[in-house]
């Protein structure tokens, strides 16, 4: 997206940070307000679980598929979840068809982090034939537009669809593998939530839109779950974050975090 | 005999006559971003289709120089099949994007964007049979959306043949368990048979037949087309081919 | 290709364009005649099948390799056939050595569709441990010049190498697969036939040269067997056809497969 | 209450103290054909950054108008793991590399060198935990090394959680075992923290303990790469942020 | 004794005397879209080679300001070979690309096309052993064909050891079981050998005998590749060495 | 590296090649020197052999892994052993990360082939389940710093690394393999030592240094093992050598590699 780079204008950029250094923003918000968040779920009927999220214009669609296959070397005896994000060319002039390239990858990366480290299911009781056949989780990520903040629109969404997601049950019968007729919920038992702020000429805010990701010095993403426990961060963007600043996001992150919970 | 044709007791899987399309629906300029788009409905397929262009084409010597080049992607989720797909673009839609491109190039006054490109995306969320009708039928829509001047709307379904029947518009099981698919794309006015893929076994009077009934299928379509854009636009019918 | 769209000069276009139009060709045939065909079979020792089509200088190997190997998901207990083109860049100074582009990729699922939809082996029997183990057949076009009308030609070779191939036969033994020393012809039941019919200007020709695609406005193959069922069609350019021209093409179609299975 | 802290009976896998750094030795100037580079032995990791540049950026359409560009490129030898590791890259190393970049560029005078780009080159030979905090501390130096003016160094080392317990700079083990990973980066004079990420569960009192143990950890690292620095160019501690 | 050493015992298993070629045929000028084109037979290999250029290179930067730049591409088809290969080139195929366009390059009047390319591509349709040399062979015929000024032809064959004897032009049985292969090429006139290569176990002695007898085995091949050029130019000694 | 081709100047090559013909060279040595040699084994702790090996500023790092896996399709019951070289971005300003290229995977063959053909170890006791499982040897060399003479550096870094591996053992029981905690070594039988000459205006050379190898007409590899059998040749570059400067080349490489296996 470095492109982007010149295409907000020289004047646009000057007036976005001139209206937050006031505390305010371009499209009216406060510095803490997220835009309107509206989540759909159940959206697809072949994928055994989806959900689209609007964030303002930022809108996420997430399939989820569940079958079987190896478990990962070192969790023989566990399912296996894996995130995976794409950029639809359709979503932004500025994204292009191929492979994943670093912002995507980054997307999928952090979002199954919150996934993983909150221990969304109990990944041991997704096992058919320890260390050869486990359920896999695939969980795919599809930005359908962008208009800023993808990993808090695309973590709610992906935490939706796993919720609602329903899994075909295979049983083992003499070491063989059968598909039975029933479906079983993924028995969801954790709900992190992403919030992301960014850092402007020293003013920090939530929810940025792509203008203001465009111009930002400094993103910060805080995974919390309903315990109030962290379970991912991620810092980007080429400036700092004091010590201080850091602990202001987390106090935030704590407050926005159970706001955006409400809306699954 | 015209009553018995259209009103036999023959029943499809899903009820539907022979004649019968799927449900079709059809919405446009649902891309905030694209310079023109729209979603479409057609049985279960869920598509969204964005257009962008006419822009500058990279790099500069791929352009051509008296004509607008389309580049068309045709581009299934992974979650949009049973079971998942990899992401990666297979031979099948590699060529179903080519296929797609030759459609839709005879309706678009593509000479008058020397040097540019139009780049129209398919993104199928969701496939039933058929998909690169739908994917058709939207992105005509996505591209009027985007202001691009056409000849004509391209319309497209398939007709084929199960249990010894001609039916019209296949969905995923008569796709699969069917004797043979003939996806058709036309421009009603002029006239113009754009898309033709046969993949089965016919007799050319079957042949003939299928070609003829799926065309009827696209007339029905092209009016669905033609109200989206109204809907959104209130244009008339002389406006669509002359904007 | 598109560089090839420079090469012939407009004046050679408008040259090809009147001679058509007066209902002629610039090699002196008719419209609805082919070059001259001629096809060897048996042209490789290390395939299983092979033949080679000239077509005018259009120039086609095609081999056929037949293992063992895994069966498709959704035919889990019949033999697999798969068709590969190549265009190799000793055939034109227009192709490069590389991984298959759109058109190649075309020309080999063209081809494969005429031969699958033909039926032209009883798949059911090729299969050794269902689900498992079934014997795979590979068809590999080998474009060695190109002058036009790939698709004919390789249709010809392809069905021409699949009627002298041999397959080694293999065994099941207690769950083992065990090659034996014998060969066994595939059975080929169907002798599928494409014709290639391009619109230069209104005017309908069959087996176009690599001159006529390239001023070419559209293109019709229609694929037949010898009980004359259409078993594949493919549309390509950029222009449309009208309902009686597809009809007439149909009805040429069915004339020119009849005589060219006979050069096999 | 302090000295508790220091002196706790609890001892980690390695013998270590909670608040403990791995041994830690850093060289620079060590690659003849790299304008600058470094090597780094963090515990078991065996980590070579070698940095070229500034030099022009090819193809040049991607080159900055007004600032330097930086490309980091974050390299797992195929045997620095077990099981070997195929050679080609995978998502993790795209993000290291990425976020390895994020932590650098706050303390380059990128300014300064407009239009071109400087290339970090972090070949991992050996990987313990905390791989990326390593190759930054690496990388800083190598920096240094090659003349690039620096606004501060930038030190880097995680903290984390296991057994209940808050542990500095974890290893391979307490990276697997553990509760929490946080790896930090930062800039000691600056006072700002370049790099952080978490992975596991922790409170976020937990938290702000393991990035406050980690900046101790950071400044103890910033000594020993200034002592690798003056070691070969006998720099003050001026010279360092104003070379 | 020469005697004794050419009319051996000792039969190969395809009943050569030690010192004798497979049967070898060359056609030139069978590719009508190439600029120069060989066809060639040598034991089952069968190979066809093209020549393209001297051509403009693209992209031009990679273009040598005062010569012209050769490139090879050595590529087996996918049914050439028992089992059937993959089509993608492996890295066997990139060595042999790269030790042909070495063994061709002393050949050619490089200086007389600055900036320009040759690219000679050739296509194995079955492989027997040998496959290089006789792309080599072919390659020469080919350049020659497309009326590229040769400061000589290369000529190339094997020899080896196969049951400690010493043995020419190994067939793919030989290459397999034998216990050395070295191919090589020689340009007569010139005296210099443009390509060695060696694998198995050889003493010194013996190695000195294998390139010996494939030289002599590249004299009987230059005789060949005259005759095929003869054929179709009736060029004389002179003209081939001064086109 | 064609790039470097422009690199060293015009005068630089000049004088390279004016000090060469008087039997000299720029850093002093004479024409049938090396650099010296360093060779430090038991550089890594995870890989189960390696070494690292300094020749003048050519540096060149290798490791050795070895786990299971399937054997070769025609030597079943075999272990593998497979080289792979990479040419790190940090050996030299013309390096470019990415893809190995053509000269890194002629080096890989080149010490594969020397490696192999001296049969270094006995293959036929690394098979486990003939036809399934065998050991597998992964020689990794990774170019630290280029100049010059990649070749010898890396086929005595391999020799080294291998010499002093140690391979897990596993053992086979019921059909399933187990891994043991007892560790052996490979047993190497042979040391394959390679030796390479340039040559430069018909003045043959041992050992380049990188601006020798850029101005260089020709290149010639030999290996021999400690019975002065020759395992491996490779020649390389665009001029030839007459059978006289061969033989010369055999004749030199016999006692420079006799000289550098002592550095082992």
């Amino acid at each position: 997206m470095s492109s982007r780079h010149n295409i907000v204008s020289r004047l646009k950029r000057k007036k976005i940070k001139e209206v937050i250094t006031s505390g305010k923003r371009m499209d009216g918000r406060s510095l803490e307000d997220y835009r309107e968040i509206v989540v759909k779920t159940g959206v697809l009927e072949k994928a055994e679980g989806s959900a689209e999220v609007l964030l303002g214009n930022t809108r996420v669609l997430v399939g989820v598929k569940i079958g079987i296959g190896h478990p990962f070397e070192d969790t023989p005896d566990k399912g296996v979840l894996m995130c995976n994000a794409e950029f639809t060319p359709i979503a932004s002039p500025n994204f292009e068809p191929g492979p994943p390239r670093e912002q995507s990858i980054e997307l999928a990366r952090v979002v199954d982090r919150g996934l993983r480290s909150a221990e969304i299911v109990d990944f041991s009781k997704l096992s058919l034939i320890p260390g050869k056949q486990v359920y896999l989780i695939h969980v795919d990520l599809y930005v359908l537009n962008y208009d800023g903040n993808l990993i808090d629109a695309s973590a709610l969404a992906a935490i939706a669809a796993l919720k609602v997601a329903k899994r075909p049950v295979y049983k083992v019968e003499e070491g063989e593998i059968k598909l039975t007729k029933r479906k079983q919920s993924l028995k969801v038992r954790k709900t992190p939530v992403a919030v992301t702020l960014v850092k402007i000429d020293d003013t920090l805010l939530v929810d940025p839109s792509a203008d203001e990701e465009e111009v930002m010095d400094a993103r910060l993403t805080v995974t919390l779950d309903e315990d109030e426990n962290v379970c991912a961060i991620q810092k980007s963007g080429s400036e700092g974050f004091t010590p201080d600043e850091i602990k202001k996001c987390i106090k935030i992150a704590l407050e926005k975090a159970a706001e955006n919970r409400q809306k699954l | 005999m015209s009553s018995r044709k259209k009103k036999t007791k023959f029943k499809r899987y899903d009820g539907r006559e022979t004649n019968e399309l799927r449900p079709i629906k059809i919405e446009s300029g649902v891309l905030p971003n694209a310079d023109g788009s729209a979603y479409i409905e057609m049985g279960r397929n869920k598509i969204l289709v964005g257009v962008f262009g006419p822009r500058e084409m990279h790099p500069k010597r791929f352009a051509k120089p008296n004509m607008a080049s389309i580049r068309c992607r045709y581009h299934m989720a992974p979650f949009s099949t049973d079971p998942r797909r990899s992401p990666a673009p297979s031979r099948r839609d590699n060529e179903i994007s080519m296929v797609m491109r030759y459609a839709l190039e005879p309706a678009i006054f593509l000479e008058r964007y020397p040097k540019s490109v139009i780049d129209i995306y398919a993104e199928i969320l969701e496939a039933d049979g058929g998909t690169r009708t739908a994917c058709i039928n939207a992105a005509t829509v996505a591209l009027v959306d985007a202001g691009i001047p056409m000849r004509d709307l391209v319309a497209s379904c398939a007709a084929g043949k199960m249990d010894e029947k001609i039916i019209l518009d296949l969905g995923d099981y008569e796709d699969k368990e069917g004797q043979a698919d003939v996806p058709v794309a036309y421009m009603p006015k002029l006239g113009k048979v754009t898309l033709l893929q046969m993949d089965g076994i016919l007799s050319t009077d079957e042949l003939e037949q299928c070609i003829s009934l799926a065309i009827d299928g696209c007339m029905q379509i092209y009016e669905i087309q033609r109200e989206a854009l109204k809907k959104k636009y209130g244009l008339t019918e002389e406006e669509v081919e002359e904007k």
